[in-house]
């Protein structure tokens, strides 16, 4: 992983107005992504993981205008500031995206063959038929059985995974250099889930994709990702190699969440482990840590300001965490 | 109360054309005999036709009558007219989609398949129908329109039941083992109530257009009360010659209406989000460069 | 799918029978004697021997289920019995008006449909600028205008000011066209008002974030994705909307003076003539029957799951 | 130890989108929970475990069956007495956003249920409020908020303090954790821990997270297209599968450990759930099981017993399994 990263995030800071609130579900967001690797983002709800990924490519529902500030740099061209043709040309094209729910997310009205056959009409410049021929393909690429039944059928006469599979041919049928996936298991069943990451795996190394990988399931994160980056109240508060942060996790926040999984070797019967109190509610951004009044290590520093995101002990880690740095400056 | 509460809230939310509109069609149909400045069927033929002068601001029509009292005392009439039909409508409506969507089973099919055959048959055909067995007069107008709009009332009625009963909170009440009568009375009819009565104001100009049609075919308000659609016709004849007489009832109709029209409309699209205008833009954008501002020191 | 139209050709039929029987109690039970009503009409101081052959001559003396069998043995061939008041035959009546009527509410319906697609396309394309914000006004307008006052208006400008079209009458087409409009225009208002409805509530749905994930433009999301899902949704508008325009013939043909079905029923109402009355009602509920088995079958067509749910 | 609460041969089913077919939803089960305990109940979506749960407190009318409470066939029972009865088996919902109401504060909510329970003094009904509040670890000045003010975990025990208002001896727990933050998941899951231990309450937890169960439950039950599978102890249910099912539910669930995530080479079940309107033949899981034979399609297979309490209904559970697996 040599070579100039495909994505290259900075400062990245939305702020999402909508009739009623406004919100910065994402503050200050830093990551690099390189050619055919794969990031996991991992976050409980409203830590800010799917926005971070979405608003910059103008993916926004109706009646949420977002604000974006920073850098993002995508195969060396800036996102942030670009104009909204600019951002549909790469969509579908250069980057492809998978939903949580492949339910909603299909069009129910018409056929899945005609969904992903349109991909290939606008960015590969197929006649109609020849978009169908590449949707049959695709179809047979993500594992469906009897492909040509399948092309002429409703997202509703399909199963749960049938249906993300279908979501995944869309993502993929103009060969993308990037996917974003968010959730793709979330709504399917633990037996689906196995198959449709294993899916995923196995097409992004075909198609020399990297992969941004959604999830708030650690096991998902372990299985699939190559380095992962945790975030909280909209920040990024831990990355690093996923082999690392999973068995060394740094940040206080990090290591609760993993902490808290419940392992084979937990008597039965014994109590969970978990963080006390409750994640704290957009709005305004967070002076200090966001983390600090659930963190069992903090002190007076936390409040004071942003904590900076320094490398740690563990190399290729890092967080950001007063007590960290401050024990980091007291080593060195 | 509770019925009242989503009521009051929901107005708050209506946009304000539509609550500037209805409000004043409802103050003027509750202050018409004391605002209106002429006795409405006062005739004076000698003024008959005569076009706007200080004392008759809108003319007077061919009988000589006021035409501004005429228009200020048919809203009333108008008034009058929609909520008795609204009630009686609503009240059997609310009756019957309550029970179907709490009882369900086979109550349901049959009380929604008679719903289905009264909502086949369009509002306008029933009440001539009614009208022109039982005759017409004041009340069997009412009666035809009341009998004409409790299907769709009943129809939506059942579908906030069952949507309520199927709610876990609604399940709760009834795994905690409260009776029947608490469900019933206690949560469900007032929240239907609630729900329904936002239909219902959304559906008083249908009901207006009904009661005015009705009277413009001479089968609704009898003369000489007046009435916008029976005014209209009044003026009708005379329409070459004094074409004023003719818009001024149909303008005031349509004004009546429309406040509940864009009612209506923003019923329909209350769950629906819409593109922040750009006044809400800048009022978010304001709090977001105060955070800025705050986060810099 | 032919199971399926069996089965609403075959609730078709048994609602049609429902709608005679109906029909016909209607006027069983209306108040007042209907033997005395026409022995007045005929003679103002009607004897009760008037009255007698009146009920003779009508058949009212028999047992109901007999009159019922009667009536409806000639509703079938054509034949609704003798208006009371014209002494006219009653099935004779309907059959010359029924062209006109014809005539106005497939106009109206012609009107209606292109007009709301135009207006409901422009304000879909336009969202939340200025041609949307003109059509939804309109629309709006147009909604809460009732068709009575779009006549008188329609009369007066064209008419009467600038005698581009005439006042009355039914002698060919351009005598049709204010006829038309004056039907059409409420509901093509409230159709364009389903149309933009129907868009702005498909465009806020999961599946136009999908669309735009793939790239494609708005106007393509809007027609790719957006009209399969409110087809349906529209087509049960319009249905229902040309139901309420045979009702409408009801009060746009005495403004034109057409001699049509709904100018009949009109007269009916006013002279509680029964015999119209029955007559009209019993067309008019059978055409509802009839439209709502097309719309229907429609519907299923184009909805892929009603589709599934009723093959 | 006796069971409080017997499910016997329990069918429910519902109306298929098409017209004239039905779901079996729950096909002929029988589960048994007692005194004082925590039970597991797993399964995929639309295996029909929350449908059992519903059944069991009469939000849907089972086709045939047996619900025992205490004793006391509930069936037998009707109107008031059915009511008063079923009052001491309790639903926890899923998602504690919508099982409050809205527009009522967190005093009315839970005075609601104490009035349904009949508790007639107000004075009483004030002290009972801040003791239940206070049992599910909320302080008494939340009873004047209103629900909607507050988070999912603090909604979740309100519901659950409503629950205990009626005193009940079972609590049926449909998937409570899972509409929670992950980092709060573990407050609700020991406030079940405690209620069992202070107030002796029974749990029928119904979930899909299998780790959670395996923690929580002492006893488990897994059910599949309608069906329970296999049932036994949590211990060796989880340590020792015995349907193929089973074996591969637990072999699909991802852990979080890396360097062993990436060693595993799970078995994949191939396809999903077949529809619940048409299930197969004989065994409802011989289409995606790996050692189904011809006989599997025949005839139901029989519920064999691995060990004391553990049953399987596999013909190849118990020895024959490991001698089939051997073979393949």
């Amino acid at each position: 992983m040599s070579s100039e990263p495909i994505l290259r995030v900075k400062d990245l800071t939305i702020d999402l107005l909508t009739a009623h609130t406004v919100v910065r579900p994402v503050d200050g967001v830093a990551y690099e992504l390189s050619r055919r690797e794969t990031l996991a983002i991992v976050g409980e709800s409203g830590s800010g993981k799917t926005v971070t990924c979405f608003a910059p490519l103008g993916l926004m529902p109706v009646g949420v205008q977002a604000d974006i500030s920073g850098s993002i740099l995508f195969d060396s061209r800036q996102l942030v500031g670009s104009d909204n043709e600019t951002l549909r040309s790469l969509r579908g094209k250069s980057i492809g995206f998978i939903f949580q729910d492949p339910m909603s997310a299909l069009n129910p009205a018409r056929r899945v063959g005609r969904q992903i056959a349109e991909v290939a009409e606008l960015h590969l410049g197929m006649t109609a038929r020849a978009a169908e021929t590449r949707a049959l393909e695709l179809i047979k690429m993500v594992g469906m059985s009897d492909p040509e039944i399948r092309l002429k059928q409703y997202p509703h006469e399909l199963s749960g995974g049938l249906r993300q599979r279908v979501m995944i041919a869309i993502a993929i049928a103009a060969e993308p250099t990037l996917l974003v996936a968010d959730e793709p298991t979330t709504a399917l069943d633990v037996t689906v889930q196995a198959q449709i990451l294993r899916l995923l795996k196995e097409i992004q190394s075909r198609m020399d994709m990297a992969m941004i990988l959604i999830t708030h399931d650690m096991g998902v994160v372990a299985g699939a990702a190559d380095r992962v980056m945790v975030m909280y109240a909209g920040r990024h508060v831990e990355t690093g190699p996923t082999e690392r942060v999973l068995s060394q996790p740094q940040h206080p926040y990090t290591m609760g969440l993993i902490d808290a999984i419940p392992r084979k070797q937990d008597a039965i019967g014994s109590r969970f482990r978990g963080l006390p109190g409750i994640p704290p509610i957009l709005g305004a951004p967070i002076t200090g840590c966001a983390f600090m009044a659930r963190c069992g290590y903090a002190v007076d520093a936390c409040g004071e300001r942003r904590p900076p995101f320094l490398p740690t002990a563990v190399p290729g880690v890092s967080a950001a965490c007063p007590v960290l740095n401050i024990r980091a400056k007291e080593c060195a | 109360m509770q019925p009242v509460r989503p009521l009051l809230k929901a107005i708050g939310a209506f946009p304000r054309s539509a609550v500037f509109t209805i409000g004043a069609f409802v103050l003027l149909g509750l202050l018409a005999p004391y605002i209106a400045p002429h006795d409405p069927n006062a005739q004076d033929l000698l003024i008959a036709g005569q076009g706007p002068t200080l004392a008759h601001p809108f003319g007077v029509d061919h009988l000589g009558r006021d035409t501004l009292s005429r228009l200020i005392v048919a809203a009333r009439t108008s008034l009058v007219g929609v909520c008795l039909v609204l009630v009686c409508a609503h009240a059997i409506g609310i009756a019957i989609g309550t029970i179907a969507g709490y009882r369900r089973g086979w109550t349901d099919e049959l009380l929604m398949r008679i719903v289905d055959v009264g909502q086949a048959i369009p509002s306008l055909i029933v009440s001539l129908a009614v009208i022109g067995i039982a005759g017409v007069s004041y009340w069997n107008m009412i009666l035809a329109l009341a009998l004409a709009w409790w299907p769709g009332s009943a129809r939506i009625s059942r579908a906030v039941a069952v949507n309520t009963m199927n709610k876990p909170h609604m399940e709760a009440l009834r795994v905690l083992g409260a009776s029947p009568v608490r469900i019933y009375f206690v949560h469900l009819l007032p929240t239907t109530i609630g729900a329904v009565l936002v239909y219902a104001t959304a559906d008083a100009g249908a009901v207006a257009l009904a009661i005015a049609t009705l009277s413009f075919l001479g089968l609704g308000i009898q003369p000489p009360t007046p009435e916008w659609g029976q005014m209209l016709v009044d003026a009708l004849p005379y329409l070459e010659s004094d074409p004023r007489q003719v818009i001024l009832p149909g303008l005031t109709l349509t004004l009546a209406v429309i406040g509940f029209n864009i009612l209506g409309e923003a019923v329909a699209l209350n769950r629906v989000p819409k593109p922040l205008t750009s006044r809400m833009l800048a009022a978010r954008r304001r709090v977001t460069a105060f955070w800025a501002k705050e986060a810099r020191p | 799918m032919f199971a399926f139209i069996a089965k609403r050709a075959r609730n078709a039929v048994l609602l049609l029978f429902l709608a005679s029987v109906l029909c016909f109690a209607l006027v069983v039970s209306a108040p007042g004697n209907v033997a005395i009503l026409i022995a007045e009409l005929r003679t103002p101081t009607a004897t009760k021997a008037d009255i007698a052959k009146v009920e003779e001559e009508l058949g009212l003396n028999k047992p109901l289920l007999e009159r019922y069998g009667f009536w409806l043995n000639g509703a079938i061939h054509g034949d609704f019995g003798i208006s009371y008041k014209t002494g006219e035959a009653v099935g004779a009546s309907l059959k010359s008006r029924l062209a006109v009527t014809a005539t106005l509410v497939a106009g109206g319906a012609v009107v209606a449909f292109l007009l709301s697609l135009f207006v409901g396309f422009v304000g879909a394309l336009w969202a939340h600028r200025a041609p949307d914000v003109v059509t939804r006004g309109s629309a709006l307008l147009g909604a809460s205008t009732p068709s009575f006052f779009v006549g008188a208006l329609l009369v007066y400008a064209f008419s009467v000011t600038w005698h581009v079209f005439p006042t009355f009458g039914f002698a060919g087409p351009v005598s049709w066209v204010l006829p038309w409009l004056t039907l059409g225009f409420l509901p093509a208002a409230v159709l364009s008002r389903v149309v933009r409805v129907g868009f702005e509530e498909a465009m806020a749905k999961p599946y136009v974030l999908t669309a735009m994930s793939k790239g494609l433009s708005r106007t393509s999301i809007l027609v790719r994705d957006a009209i399969p899902n409110i087809a349906p949704t529209y087509l049960n508008a319009l249905g229902t909307q040309i139901g309420t325009m045979v009702v409408g013939a009801v009060v746009v043909e005495p403004l034109f003076a057409w001699q049509g079905i709904g100018d009949l029923f009109l007269t009916g109402v006013r002279f509680r003539d029964f015999m119209v009355v029955q007559a009209c009602l019993l067309v008019f509920i059978t055409f509802f029957i009839i439209l709502n088995v097309v719309v229907d079958i429609c519907i299923t067509l184009t909805d892929p799951r009603l589709r599934l749910q009723r093959s | 130890m006796s069971a409080i609460l017997e499910v016997e041969h329990l069918v429910t089913s519902f109306p298929s989108a098409k017209r004239g077919q039905t779901i079996k939803a729950v096909n002929d089960v029988s589960i048994h929970l007692n005194q004082g305990e925590i039970v597991g109940l797993v399964g995929e979506s639309g295996c029909g475990k929350s449908t059992l749960g519903r059944s069991i407190v009469g939000l849907e009318k089972p086709q045939s069956g047996r619900v025992v409470f205490d004793g006391v066939d509930l069936g037998s029972l009707s109107g008031r007495r059915l009511r008063e009865a079923r009052r001491a088996v309790q639903y926890v919902f899923q998602d504690p956003y919508a099982s409050l109401n809205d527009r009522q504060t967190v005093g009315e909510a839970i005075n609601e249920a104490l009035i349904i329970a009949g508790l007639r003094s107000q004075t009483e009904r004030e002290g009972r409020i801040a003791e239940l509040l206070n049992q599910v670890g909320l302080a008494t000045t939340v009873r004047d908020r209103f629900t909607r003010e507050l988070s999912g975990g603090q909604r979740q025990r309100i519901a659950i303090a409503r629950s205990l208002a009626v005193e009940p001896r079972v609590l049926i727990c449909d998937e409570p954790v899972s509409a929670l933050d992950l980092s709060i998941r573990a407050q609700v899951m020991n406030l079940f821990l405690d209620l069992r231990e202070k107030l002796g309450v029974s749990c029928l937890f119904i979930a899909h997270d299998l780790a959670l169960v395996r923690q929580a439950a002492s006893r488990v039950y897994v059910m599949y297209l309608g069906k329970v599978v296999e049932s036994g102890s949590s211990e060796e249910v989880y340590r020792n599968p015995s349907h193929p099912y089973t074996q591969l539910l637990l072999a699909s669930v991802p852990e979080a450990d890396p360097a062993t995530e990436r060693r595993r080479n799970p078995p994949l079940i191939t396809g999903e759930i077949p529809s619940p309107t048409n299930p197969p033949s004989g065994c409802f899981f011989r289409t995606r099981c790996p050692l189904s034979v011809e006989a599997c399609a025949e005839a139901e297979p029989v519920s064999q017993e691995v060990s004391s309490m553990h049953k399987a209904a596999c013909r190849f559970a118990g020895g024959l399994f490991a001698k089939r697996v051997s073979a393949a």
